[in-house]
């Protein structure tokens, strides 16, 4: 075998947050960013939402949604910077501002969820 | 007289030139010709110097691809009369990303040894005798490799492909589809051996899916799919050297066929 | 010429492929291992080789003025070889085309290129190709006339029968001093299927009966 | 290993080679080259729709002021104007992976492949099931 890439691991994280941001994301967004915003849906009320956010199965779908989208967005981001910026000579810096940008935002969304009360 | 239409080539001579430029030809416009008929028009009746590399005419020999009107092309594929419309000239230039040798002729030498470096042949542990008889196949094995056995070399994938340009130690869109070819024939034991080289950044980790090398295959390979496919199956014996040191080895692309 | 007679006398186009990739392989190792003993090339063969390269200039790459194109002579050569020569050939044929072909090799000498390089010149090439075929077609159109039967896929109108008497063998081709052609036969080996009447239809099932 | 790196010689210097640099702005050459880019670029906003999610948890944990202040926060127009232009890139993103779906992965029954327009209407079909379901959540009050 030749050397062991982490390419594998890091396309894999890649494609499962790519799944799943194109399962769940344009429903969230359009509900979040649109419909309620502007009023054209009744958004649901604070005590709904805190109801549900609390229960641990909606918690646990938030984190893996926050946690695959963001390493989804870390893989792609890194390869349009690499490819059409043309900037490949940055690869340290932009291999740690991707994947620790994503790695600071999963523990973040764990922080919050796992603290919310 | 018969109808005309110009077509604009790039002339680029390395005892001349310090770099490119166009000439541009009439030929006649009849509605069966293809470019490369132009191009030997040109060549046989104008100007015995322009420099293309041709063949067989019917797409197979795979040696005529060139970029008409900046998009990769086997010349003896395309309609010189599909271009005629607007009166604008015909471009042909040598294939993208590639240096140029001379006029339309392309330096094809990291291709040939890339190709090579994925054993684009079938491997076996062990040889069966030839009075054994041959190894067979059915019809369903067949099918699963049989589309990118179409290849025919002609490179339209490595013009398209902005990874390669970019980078061009990428090893691109033919070479990895043809070395599916081989791991998924049920006649062969060489995954494992592929992989070494399939499975670095320079191969199958460089590719975005930018699918163009796909959409401009003449024979339908698809090489994009090819990569795609293998990018799961190394994902997969990743894991599984990862989870079961024991069992890594080409397991996988073996169930696969 | 990539002829070994795995096909006896049927050898058309696409026969050329198990020939190619079977005896082709075979004398693609070889040449490499022959070429893997030999010394370095006497002075003899550089001298020589000093002459052909001194031809190749004076004739194709520093040439200016004739008056000749490659693809007017290589066309005419088609059609010459294509009516004279094809499937049905007859003495008059052959012999036309073997006229056409001494003249176009005449008319071969006043060539003149537009590619005076020495980078990837393919109209160079497309010379020495043409005078080789040249070359090739006179010594096809030769052996044609020489062989005054039928046999396997060509048909000699005026000699509509197969000669196995005279003519169950190869023709060799030599090229005297002047140029000219000499022809001389070597008999074929026969191993396991001797030649047989070529029929279609109705006679070919009743020479299978037969055979039976 | 080594049969790819010995291919790096290709790019060592030959001086009668003419090479032509690739622009960095080679995407917009060409419209497939840009609908690349774009799509590529569409994780900028699957990010940023995990921002706002992340807000929103924080906000609902802080409690029902903040959770006000957040509401009317989504409600100005640069917010609204951003979150336009994200569901037109996650819809893209979304577009495009299922199309690609059937590239990626070959799904084989009883020995023949399953065409590509079964495998891309099936992806359609789940996408429009887990919607529904998601809406139906967050709806239900």
């Amino acid at each position: 075998m030749a050397k062991q890439s982490n390419e594998p691991i890091l396309w894999a994280l890649f494609s499962a947050g790519g799944v799943f941001a194109a399962f769940a994301i344009p429903v969230h967004l359009f509900l979040l960013g649109l419909a309620f915003p502007l009023g054209w849906i009744p958004a649901p009320g604070y005590e709904y939402l805190h109801g549900l956010f609390s229960s641990p199965l909606p918690r646990i779908y938030l984190f893996a949604l926050c946690f695959l989208a963001l390493f989804h967005w870390a893989h792609r981001f890194r390869y349009t910077l690499y490819d059409g910026l043309q900037i490949k000579h940055l690869n340290e810096v932009i291999f740690v501002c991707c994947y620790g940008g994503a790695i600071f935002g999963t523990v973040l969304a764990g922080y919050l969820l796992w603290n919310f009360h | 007289m018969a109808e005309t239409i110009s077509v604009e080539v790039a002339r680029y001579s390395p005892e001349r030139d310090t770099e490119p430029s166009s000439q541009r030809y009439d030929v006649p416009l009849h509605k069966d010709w293809v470019v490369l008929d132009a191009l030997n028009y040109i060549k046989d009746k104008m100007d015995g110097s322009l420099t293309f590399r041709w063949s067989c005419r019917m797409g197979i020999c795979g040696s005529c691809g060139m970029m008409v009107n900046g998009e990769p092309k086997l010349t003896c594929a395309t309609f010189l009369s599909d271009y005629a419309g607007d009166g604008s000239p015909v471009r042909v230039q040598p294939l993208r990303y590639f240096p140029v040798i001379r006029d339309l002729v392309v330096e094809i030498t990291d291709f040939m040894n890339k190709l090579q470096s994925v054993k684009p042949w079938l491997i076996r542990g062990d040889e069966k005798a030839v009075s054994e008889g041959e190894y067979l196949q059915t019809p369903e094995q067949l099918d699963r490799y049989k589309q990118f056995s179409m290849c025919i070399n002609c490179l339209l994938c490595y013009a398209a492909c902005p990874v390669y340009g970019l980078d061009p130690v990428f090893i691109g869109p033919a070479a990895i589809a043809l070395a599916q070819r081989y791991n998924m024939d049920s006649r062969d034991e060489g995954a494992g051996e592929r992989m070494d080289v399939l499975a670095q950044h320079e191969g199958i980790w460089g590719c975005t899916f930018v699918g163009e090398c796909t959409k401009v295959c003449p024979k339908h390979v698809d090489p994009a799919g090819a990569i795609q496919q293998y990018k799961l199956t190394a994902t997969i014996e990743r894991f599984k050297s990862f989870l079961m040191p024991w069992a890594a080895g080409n397991s996988e692309m073996e169930s696969a066929k | 010429m990539a002829c070994v007679s795995i096909n006896g006398a049927n050898r058309l186009g696409s026969n050329s492929l198990p020939e190619l990739l079977v005896f082709g392989a075979r004398a693609g190792k070889a040449a490499a291992l022959t070429s893997l003993e030999q010394k370095p090339p006497s002075e003899h063969v550089i001298a020589q080789a000093n002459d052909e390269k001194r031809r190749l200039e004076e004739q194709f790459l520093r040439k200016t003025g004739g008056r000749e194109r490659i693809a007017t002579i290589r066309s005419e050569m088609h059609q010459a070889v294509e009516s004279g020569a094809g499937i049905y050939r007859t003495q008059d044929s052959l012999q036309q085309a073997a006229d056409k072909l001494q003249e176009l090799r005449e008319r071969f000498r006043n060539l003149s290129l537009d590619d005076h390089s020495l980078t990837f010149n393919t109209e160079l090439l497309g010379a020495l190709e043409l005078e080789f075929m040249l070359e090739v077609g006179s010594a096809i159109v030769a052996s044609a006339l020489h062989r005054t039967e039928s046999r396997g896929a060509h048909q000699r109108t005026d000699f509509p029968a197969r000669d196995d008497r005279n003519f169950l063998a190869h023709a060799l081709i030599f090229r005297s001093p002047d140029g000219s052609a000499r022809i001389e036969t070597t008999p074929v080996v026969i191993t396991r299927w001797p030649p047989g009447e070529r029929v279609y239809g109705v006679k070919s099932e009743v020479k299978e009966v037969a055979a039976r | 290993m080594s049969g790819v790196r010995q291919t790096v010689r290709y790019t060592e210097y030959h001086p009668r080679w003419y090479r032509t640099r690739v622009s960095t702005w080679w995407w917009l050459s060409r419209w497939p080259y840009l609908k690349f880019i774009l799509r590529e670029i569409s994780s900028v906003f699957v990010a940023w729709f995990v921002v706002v999610l992340l807000l929103q948890i924080r906000a609902l944990s802080r409690g029902p002021q903040a959770y006000a202040a957040f509401e009317h926060w989504l409600q100005i127009p640069v917010i609204v104007l951003l979150n336009l232009t994200a569901m037109f890139f996650v819809t893209f993103h979304a577009v495009t992976w299922f199309n690609l779906t059937p590239r990626a992965m070959v799904v084989r029954f009883g020995g023949k492949r399953v065409p590509d327009g079964l495998i891309v209407g099936t992806n359609y079909a789940a996408w429009a099931a887990v919607s529904v379901v998601l809406a139906w959540f967050l709806l239900r009050s």
